[in-house]
Order: structure tokens, then C-alpha cells, then sequence
């Protein structure tokens, strides 16, 4: 019996909606019964460019949010910024179009036991698997807080509706064009304290990841995070997605992002030695 | 419908298919047991081990290239003990056949691996990856350089003795293919693996840096079958009766025939699974049709049939 | 707006721009000068010329890959005399720059193309194809060969004297492309071309044959570039003095930039404009842009520095 | 001045529409001005598989017609057979569309200086350019008789409006599912000598313009084919689609039959060494 991904399945997905928002865009696929194993924090592997493309790797997608509609059965939401080219076909692909797609993968973020009082903070799209699991730490009884933060406006990803589970959001722009300027991590340190915060949840670049451990390292705060490596296959064969990851006996190892992420404890990760040989 | 003969062997070992996993590019197996069963396959082919546990290179390990992709992964891994102890009896579980790769920084390294494999059962043959740097000899590739390339299957030929086929797996980057490959068939080699990756490098035009944390990496994917094609043909042409393993950017099952009438008795799929996890399945599925559709009642009849179609001239 | 100075320099000669034409890319000039004026371009590097005329390899002589061709063109061509007479007359009146690519079968061939190019007003380099096959033996290739190489590059030196630059030509399908760039450089080029196409073939599915009429082809284009890259970058970082002229898929400023930081002085675009017949204008242009948008003044600045780069670690 | 190809030029033209046609499909392409320098005969070259394809290379297709539309200007007619990856991109190809294109290209069927009975043969897709032809030829006043051949009746193309400038027209299928069975060339010999026909045009599989060549081979009838040859450039510069032809004092060499074809004079041709050492 297969004990890893094993809920995954790979599968003919039809895309359908796709909307800007912002520098995003937001795309609504029919992934059928497959939402139902679907988790915050999981992601999903999508061929991009056709049957004639140069492009011969998947791309990875967080999954934003999931739903069971009845008209179309279960769909995930992606949120998807037209980076390079893989990205970009994606935002091109209008209602109706198919994708192969695989889901879901990786790691779900860790829900607490018990109702604490967690912070959500998110960079860039990195937002965007939060909202879901404000919903989900929000019916466990859970106190949300959220900040969210990027360069500029138009890379902040709020939708009005995400909202509705959480008690506070902060936004933080470096351009100062959208809630306060400076940076999403400024206030963490006060929320933990004013707060009483037990868990970060974080998703966005590495560097914030990274920033924000330096704030919960050597405190009681949990902090799960979803790290983001350059990923080949997505299903833990190729092993390009690595991170150093320290075990329960200090032993640092190279782990896979994709399947041993890429919800990780961001306490066992050795930001130090991200890049570097080991 | 048609009978066809689809099984294969290498050197002594039999395969009911002749589509293998690629080295590498599977990892213990359990990660693509998630989509098929790997009973399903000719072989599983392990990724290359060493004696020792190693932490492999820095990422960024990955480059995606025009139908390629570039790969530094430096050969990460639990080394031969844990390997033998995990990942062998989870293959054997699964009635999986298996080719264990097994690869070294010296000679010696190789001769180490082969004699612990010796007493393992359930293994159908032996991959040597030579394309590992000599840490005795300036860090030079043993497949670049033909007589470490010998010394290297000399050692595991005398150390399993007759009994475990052993396929010499060769890199493209060389001069001169054919005799790399004769001289390691000399040195015992019942079949060749062709080819390992090509080197390769992308500059990150944000950094204006070579991409890769190792520098250079392997180019593997469709970008380079025809480099595989030509390098399985001239070898088969040179010896006819050696069984080669052929790889590289093999993605459909018309690629698969491809490089069998070139001269492949048995085809690795690697980067392709990337791609797509179920790519071994369709790729062995398309193959059978496609032999089908063409007459053929037997796998073998494929195997070099553009040289002897060319001889009929 | 910023100003660049876009200019190269090959050995003693200077260029505008450091786009040129990949040899047997452009034919005679006369077929592109209908989408852009010559000119407009840092220099037309033209078909290898050999003594005699030649009928080149029969047909079909190209097949489409996965981001790339393989050709198997075989060095059709009107011979030097007929070349001199008609071919740099056109160029001259189009006061493009001219690089006269020479290609034989003896190391006496190339000296005796080389007599003859002396004497010719109008050209500002000789490029020295020598990924030909040297009848005198057996023939190996004289690029995979270091002494034929270096051979070659002497004889033309010595003909030509100190006033042409000469850049040779190399191939990447060998196992120490260094040592074979170090010995031309020894005999007397000024400069290294980087790198000719890679040794291929693909098997046609209707008749599981070689599909080329050579059999074996010359793979370019896209599919290529991460190892014209590497090539380019092993050999700068060998010798950062000698200016060396880049190519193997590039197809976009991107692809430009990207082989410059690695270490070329100059760009030859091949493949690209077989798929687009101004993409040498479309390069320039947008290297020019990318250029001036990462802050250099210089396109000098560019050339290898993603070797510089990570000396400052 | 450009001596080669003086009227092609590189345009971003569109689709107008794509229709299926037997196993063909007929496609009108809106190429401006351009389509003013169009002669039956000349060919275009049209990248495929947009901006990530890993299909570097243009591919060909002989101009059916040219007409000057008013509401779209000047357009093309190409009939497609969808044979590889290339062409069936090309026939997926919507109304709408953008398509980077090249023409005209090649060389363009010699019209006789004098009316004279002329024999039009068609093979496949290869009938398309022949309509636009047969109409210039009829304007000549030249009598024009048509055989098209395929292996079975989809694959024949003749439309119903093609066949208002033509004096006969007889269809071949091997299959016999439509017209005679049989071969296209089989009537040849004898319509040459009932109608005395003084130049033959055909278009079509090498394997055919190679049979009638043996037909006219050592008679008056001049054969103007046009030859199809695996391109990679299209404008000359890559050498890869020569054939051996021989010049006046019958030296043979190797034309590019992308600048000195497609349309070349069949008893030049040597049909013989075609794909062999010269
Ligand atoms: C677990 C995970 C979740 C992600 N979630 C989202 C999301 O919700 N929304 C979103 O917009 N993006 C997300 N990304 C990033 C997204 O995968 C990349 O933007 C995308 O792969 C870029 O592909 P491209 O062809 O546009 O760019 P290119 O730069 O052309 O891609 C070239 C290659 O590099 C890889 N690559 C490039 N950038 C990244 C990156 N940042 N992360 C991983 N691989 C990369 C690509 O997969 C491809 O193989 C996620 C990445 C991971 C690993
Ligand atoms: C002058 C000329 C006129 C043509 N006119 C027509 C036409 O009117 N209608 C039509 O359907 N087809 C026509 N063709 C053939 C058409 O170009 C090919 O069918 C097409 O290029 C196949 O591309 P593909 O990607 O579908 O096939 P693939 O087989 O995948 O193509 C692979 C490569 O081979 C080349 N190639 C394959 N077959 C041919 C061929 N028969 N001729 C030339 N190159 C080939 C392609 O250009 C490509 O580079 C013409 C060809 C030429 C040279
Ligand atoms: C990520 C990755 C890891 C690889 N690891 C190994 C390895 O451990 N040992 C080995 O012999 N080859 C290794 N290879 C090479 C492959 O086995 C194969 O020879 C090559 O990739 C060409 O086949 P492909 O194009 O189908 O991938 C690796 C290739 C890739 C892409
Ligand atoms: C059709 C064709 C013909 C070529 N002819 C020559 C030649 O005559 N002399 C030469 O030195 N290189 C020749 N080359 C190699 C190119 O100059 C160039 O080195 C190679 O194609 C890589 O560049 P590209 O990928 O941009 O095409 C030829 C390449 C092609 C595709
Ligand atoms: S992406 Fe391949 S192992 Fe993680
Ligand atoms: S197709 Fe390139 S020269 Fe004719």
C-alpha cells in the first residue's frame, strides 16, 4: 500500500472560471471527487503548454481553497501570479480548458488540538492556502489573526470573503500603495505578545519564512511554514526540491519539500544552510 | 488480437518488459507505487548508491531547458547498509525486479558495493554509473577516461562473479564512445546502460550566476534523444550482441521503438516521469501497441532493426 | 536613455554589435538581405568554404527534434574560387563584415584555403571549421583529434600570417574540450568559435532507418544551449583572455546575455533563423535593451562575468 | 536589392476561418497587401505550436487561392492535411487567431506566353494550388483538363466552385471510393494525345511528379511541377531542401527548392539520384 501522496491522483481537470485579481489571477478548477482529500497547506502539480511544449516539467500550485459546488462538483481555487512562461499559459487558459493536473500533494498544515490563538502570515500569493485554513482553525475555535504583506498593491491577495474566519488582518505593502508600508514580519514580534499567539502559520518567499523563525526560535511559538523549493516532479522522485532539516536528535538531513513539505516545522528547518552544502 | 512477445533479457537476467525506470529517477520506488504497481514494469532501476550516506549538492539542483532539464543532484543518499536494509525488501514486497545502480569515488568503492550486493537476493542485475568524478585521479570522470572505466568493472566483475549481470553505464561526454564501451565489455560488462546525462549549465539571468548550486548539471529530457539515439546506434553497430539498456528523453512509446531499432534491448525512462508519474505505463502500453501495429510478434525482431534494415540495400 | 557601447572585438578585429550569423546559417548573405540590411549586423560569418565545389550529403538532410534540428548538410558549396569571385563581392557591396569560414580534409587544404584568402580586401577574420573529417586518418574528425587540431591552426597561421585573426572552430563532442581549446590556442588562434553542433540522429518510424540520408546529423538549436553554455564557461574560465565567439541555440537577448556572461565576446545565432529570418535583428535588439536595463554601459562589462561574480564570494 | 524572394515579407497575419474538408481543413488567412505578390505556385512558411513550442521550425503550405475580400482585404486559401504535430496545431487553429507568417515564397507556375491546351495534376492536398492556376490559365485562354488522384475519396479536394475555369476534370481513388480507381497518371499518355496538351502542371507526392515526368520524359510536353522537399528555413538559408537538377550543359547540382522551386521545370529534375549521393 502506497504511504506516500496517497491521496493523490492524477486527473483530467477542467478549468472553470478564470478571473484576474490584482497581478493575479484566480482560477476555479473541477478536480471532482479529488477536493474531498484536499487539505490546507497541500498543493497541486499541473502540466503546462500543451502536448507540443519545450515546457516538460509540472508546475506547482498551492491550493487556495476548496469547495463543493453543485453544479460542477469539487473544485479547488489556485491563485496564480504569471511569473514565467508555465505560468503564464496557466493564466491564458480560459473556461473549458482541460489540465492535467495532479492532486493532492505534500503536507497539510498541522491544525491544533486544542482552540489557541494562532497568527496567519502571508507574502505575495503566499496568502492565498491561508484563507482556507483561517476557515478551518476558525470552526476549531481558534482566535485568527492575519497579516499579509508584498511589494506593492496589486500583489496583496485579500479577497473579501476570506475575511469572514478571521478576527484581524493587517496588510503591509513596501511601496506603502495598500495598508501600512514596511514589512509583514514588523509587527509579529508584539502580536505573540499582545496575542499570546501559539502557532504562526506562514506561507510566501523563503526569505520571510526565514525571517519570521528568527522571531519564534528560542520561544514557545510554533511555527509551521510553507516553504517553496524549485520542484521537478513533485512527487519525491527526482530530489531537486531538498531543504536541510534537522530530526529529533539534531541529525540534519536533506528532506524533500514536496512530500515531506511543503508544510514544515519551521524550528527543524536550518534556514543557515538553505543552498549551502551540508 | 496479435501475440507479441514483449519480455528481454540483459546479459543472464530476463524481463517480462523491456521498460525500466531510469536511475535516479525513481527514488526507493515507493513514491511511484502511489500511481502503478511497480510489478507492472520490466525493472525498477535504483538510484545510483555509495558506500556512505551522502547529503548530495546545494540547490538550486533543478533547471528547466528548452525540452530538458538540468540536474545537480550529486548523488544523494542512505549508502549500500540502509539501502540494503529498507529499500530492497520494499521493492522485493512489491514482486518488483530490480537493477541495483551502485556508484564510487575509487575503484575500490565500486568492488565494496558489489561484494555486499553479492549476498542479497531478489536483485536481477547490477547497474554500474561510471560517470562519477576519480577521486584518485584529479576528480576526472571514470566513463571519460578508459582505463579507470575497465578498472572500475574489473573490480565488480572479480568481486560478484559470474553469477549478477552487470551493465556498465556509459556517459556521452567523450570522444569516443565505442571504445569506452568495448573496453569496459572487455573488462566483463554483459551490457551497456546509454546515456547518462550530458553536462550542461544555465546562467540565472537575475544573478547573472551559474544557476545550479553545483555549477554545471546533467542534461536529460527530450533535448537530447537524438545524442542517445546516435550514441546507442554506433555502439550496437560496433557490437552487435552486446545487450544495451537505452535512455534518454524518452517520453512516448514512438520514442521507445526508436532507439529500440537503434539497438536498445531494453529503454530507461527518466525525466519523462517528472513529467508525468505515469509515464512508464503509457510509454509500455504505446510501445506494445505500436509493435503491434507495425507486425512485429516479438520485442527482439525490434531490437537493431535500423542496421539490419539498412543492410538490405 | 543610457548609452551603450555595444561593440566587440574578435583578436584585432572590431565589431559594432556582437551578433553575428552562425556559419552555413545564412548562405550567402543575398537570401537574409530581403528581411534586413546586412549591415545592421556585427558580421556575416559565411558557409564553410572547402577548395572544391561540393555536392553535400544526400537528402533528407534535416529532421526536426524537440527544440532543436539535426542537419546533415555535408558542406554543399561553390569552392573558394567561385566564393571569392562572387560571394565576398556581394557582401562588400552590402559593406557588411565579413568572417570567411574555411573547411578541409587535409591540414594542406586549409592552409591552401587560407593562401587564398589572403590576398582578399574586405574580410575581417577567418574562421576555422574543424569539425571535418580528416581523410588522412581515418576520418577522425580533426576537432576531436588535438594534434590534427592544432595542426590545422598552425598551417593556417603560418599562411596567413600575423594579419587575419583566426578563430577556430571546436566541437563539443569530445571528452577534454580544454586541452583541444589550450593546443589551437598554442598554434596560433586568436580566438575560439563555441561550439558546433552535437553528433545526433533520429530513426524515421516508417521505415525504422536512419531518417538522414547521413545517417548520422548535426543536432542544434534550443535543445543545445545548456551545453554551448557550459562549453563556453569551462573554456573561459581556462583561458578568460580569448575572446570567444558563442553559439548553440540561442535564440532571444536572454539566450544573448546568457552566453556572454559565461564568457563570450561575440553571439552567432544559427537555428534561430531558420524559424525566423530577422530573429539576428530581434536578438540585437533586445540585448541591446537588457543590456541597458541591467545597468551596464558596456557590453565588454557583460562578458563573463558570471565567472567574475562568484569570485566575490 | 534583394534578388531572393523580393516579395515575401514576415507578417503577423489572422485566421478568418478554418473549415473542415474531407480529412482536410481549409483555412483563409488574412494577409493584407501581401496577398497582391501571391502566385499559384508560391508557398508560405508559418511558425507553429506558439511561443513554448518545442517545434522550432516553420512549416510549408502552397497558396490555394488569393482573393481580395472586402471586408477583410487581401486573403489566403491554404488546405491543410493534419499530418504531424505542426499541421494539426495549424488546423486547430481558430478564427481569430494570429498566425506569424512568410509569403509569398518560391517560385510561381510559368504561364505559356500563348494559349495552348494544358493538363492540371493533382495529387492530395497537392490539387490546392491548381484551382488558382486553372483560372489564371483559363483567363489566358488556354484549355484547361484536370485529373485528381488520392488514395481514397476524403483526401480528395476539389471544390465545387474550383471547377468553373476547367474544361474536365476526372477523379482517381486506388480505393475506388470516389471517381475512377486507379492511379491519376494512368490516363496521361492518352490525354496528351487527344488533347494535344502542350505544358502539364502538377502538384503532388514526389512519387507522382516523378511518374509523369517518365510520361513527357523525350516529348514536346513541357512538365512544370511543384516539388515538396523537407524544409527547415524556407528562404534558402539552411540547404536542406536541395534536389538535383542539371543547368543547360547538364552539370548537375543541388537547388534549393525553396528558392528555386517550389515550381521547377520536371525535365531538369533528375528524378533518379532524388535522395542519393551525387
Ligand atoms: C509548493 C509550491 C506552491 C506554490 N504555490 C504557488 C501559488 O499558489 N501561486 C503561484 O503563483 N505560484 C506558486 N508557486 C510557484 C510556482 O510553482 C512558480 O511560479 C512556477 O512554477 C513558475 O513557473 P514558470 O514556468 O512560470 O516560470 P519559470 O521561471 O519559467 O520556470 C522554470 C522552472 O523553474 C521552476 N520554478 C520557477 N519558479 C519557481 C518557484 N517559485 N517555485 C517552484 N518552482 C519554480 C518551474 O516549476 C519550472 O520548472 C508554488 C511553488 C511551490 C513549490
Ligand atoms: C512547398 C511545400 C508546399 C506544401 N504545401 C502543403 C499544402 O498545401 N498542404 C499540406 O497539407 N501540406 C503541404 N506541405 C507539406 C507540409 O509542409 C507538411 O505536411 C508539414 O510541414 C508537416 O509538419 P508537421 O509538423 O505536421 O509534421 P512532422 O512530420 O512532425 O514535421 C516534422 C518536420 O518535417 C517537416 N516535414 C514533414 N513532412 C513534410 C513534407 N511533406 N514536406 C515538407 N516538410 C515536411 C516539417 O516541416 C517539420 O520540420 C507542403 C510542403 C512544401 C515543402
Ligand atoms: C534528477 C536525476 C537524477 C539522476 N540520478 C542518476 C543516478 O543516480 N545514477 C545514474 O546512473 N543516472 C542518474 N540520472 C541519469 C538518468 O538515469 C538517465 O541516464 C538520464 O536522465 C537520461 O534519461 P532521461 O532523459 O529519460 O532522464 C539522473 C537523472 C536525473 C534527471
Ligand atoms: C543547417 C546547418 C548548417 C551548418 N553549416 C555549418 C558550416 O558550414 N560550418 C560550420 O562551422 N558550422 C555549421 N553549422 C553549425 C552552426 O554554425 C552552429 O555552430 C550550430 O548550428 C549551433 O548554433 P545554433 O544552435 O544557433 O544553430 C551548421 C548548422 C546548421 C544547422
Ligand atoms: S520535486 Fe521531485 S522530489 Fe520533490
Ligand atoms: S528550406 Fe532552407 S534552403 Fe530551402
Amino acid at each position: 500500500m502506497a504511504t506516500i501522496n496517497k491521496n493523490a491522483a492524477q486527473i483530467n481537470s477542467m478549468v472553470v472560471s478564470n478571473k484576474r485579481v490584482g497581478q493575479y489571477h484566480q482560477l476555479i478548477i473541477n478536480v471532482g471527487d479529488n477536493a474531498d482529500a484536499c487539505k490546507p497547506g497541500n498543493f497541486v502539480a499541473i502540466n503546462v503548454g500543451g502536448e507540443s511544449s519545450r515546457m516538460i516539467l509540472r508546475r506547482a500550485f498551492a491550493i487556495s481553497r476548496v469547495s463543493t459546488n453543485p453544479t460542477f462538483g469539487g473544485t479547488i481555487e489556485l491563485i496564480v501570479a504569471p511569473h514565467g512562461q508555465g505560468s503564464k499559459w496557466l493564466c491564458a487558459q480560459n473556461e473549458g480548458a482541460s489540465l492535467d493536473l495532479i492532486a493532492p500533494l505534500g503536507t497539510a498544515f498541522g491544525i491544533p488540538t486544542q482552540p489557541v490563538p494562532v497568527l496567519l502570515v502571508g507574502g505575495g500569493y503566499g496568502s492565498a492556502p491561508l484563507f482556507g485554513l483561517a476557515e478551518v482553525l476558525n470552526s476549531r475555535g481558534c482566535r485568527v489573526d492575519m497579516l499579509l504583506g508584498a511589494s506593492t498593491a496589486s500583489k496583496i491577495y485579500a479577497p473579501m470573503e476570506g475575511k469572514r474566519a478571521v478576527n484581524s488582518l493587517r496588510i503591509y505593502t513596501e511601496d506603502g500603495s495598500m495598508g501600512q508600508i514596511g514589512r509583514v514580519t514588523d509587527p509579529i514580534p508584539e502580536l505573540i505578545a499582545d496575542l499570546n499567539i501559539a502557532v504562526i502559520y506562514s506561507c510566501g518567499p523563503m526569505a520571510m519564512l526565514s525571517a519570521i523563525n528568527s522571531i519564534t526560535h528560542n520561544t514557545q511559538v510554533v511555527h509551521q511554514c510553507a516553504v517553496e523549493e524549485s520542484m521537478a516532479c513533485g512527487v519525491g522522485i527526482c530530489m531537486t526540491c531538498v531543504l536541510p532539516v534537522a530530526n529529533e536528535n539534531g541529525d540534519i538531513s536533506m528532506l524533500r519539500s514536496c512530500i515531506d513539505g511543503p508544510v514544515m516545522d519551521g524550528s527543524t528547518v536550518q534556514w543557515d544552510k538553505v543552498g549551502k552544502t551540508l | 488480437m496479435s501475440s507479441l512477445d514483449f519480455s528481454t533479457t540483459l546479459g543472464n537476467a530476463w524481463f517480462p518488459s523491456p521498460i525500466f525506470t531510469a536511475s535516479g529517477c525513481a527514488s526507493s520506488g515507493r513514491e511511484l507505487a502511489q500511481f502503478f504497481p511497480l510489478h507492472d514494469l520490466g525493472a525498477v532501476v535504483t538510484k545510483s548508491v555509495m558506500s556512505k550516506a551522502r547529503n548530495g549538492r546545494p540547490t538550486p539542483r533543478m533547471a528547466e531547458t528548452p525540452s530538458g532539464m538540468l540536474n545537480s543532484i550529486g548523488l544523494q543518499g542512505p549508502g549500500i547498509d540502509a539501502f540494503i536494509a529498507k529499500d530492497i525488501p520494499y521493492l522485493v514486497s512489491q514482486k518488483a525486479r530490480i537493477i541495483v545502480s551502485i556508484a564510487g569515488e575509487t575503484v575500490e568503492e565500486y568492488s565494496t558495493l558489489a561484494r555486499k550486493l553479492r549476498s542479497v537476493s531478489g536483485i536481477s542485475a547490477v547497474e554500474v554509473n561510471i560517470s562519477c568524478p576519480n577521486v584518485e585521479n584529479r576528480g576526472l570522470v571514470f566513463a571519460c577516461d578508459p582505463e579507470a572505466s575497465r578498472r572500475v568493472i574489473d573490480g565488480v566483475r572479480r568481486t560478484l562473479g559470474g553469477e549478477l549481470p552487470i551493465i556498465a553505464k556509459l556517459s556521452p561526454d567523450v570522444t569516443d564512445l565505442v571504445s569506452i564501451a568495448k573496453g569496459v565489455v572487455d573488462a566483463g560488462a554483459d551490457a551497456l546502460a546509454l546515456i547518462n546525462t550530458v553536462l550542461g549549465m544555465v546562467i540565472n539571468l537575475d544573478t547573472l550566476r551559474p544557476h545550479l548550486g553545483g555549477k554545471t548539471g546533467g542534461l536529460s529530457g527530450p533535448a537530447i534523444r537524438p545524442i542517445a539515439v546516435r550514441a546507442v546506434y554506433q555502439v550496437h553497430d560496433a557490437m552487435p550482441k552486446i545487450p544495451i539498456l537505452g535512455m534518454g528523453g524518452i517520453s512516448s512509446g514512438r520514442d521507445a521503438l526508436e532507439i529500440i531499432a537503434a539497438g536498445a534491448s531494453g529503454v530507461s525512462i527518466g525525466t519523462a516521469s517528472f513529467g508525468n508519474p505515469t509515464a512508464l505505463i503509457k510509454i509500455q502500453d504505446e510501445l506494445k501497441d505500436l509493435l503491434i501495429a507495425k507486425g512485429f510478434t516479438s520485442l527482439r525482431d525490434a531490437v537493431g532493426y535500423a542496421h539490419r534494415a539498412s543492410e538490405e540495400e
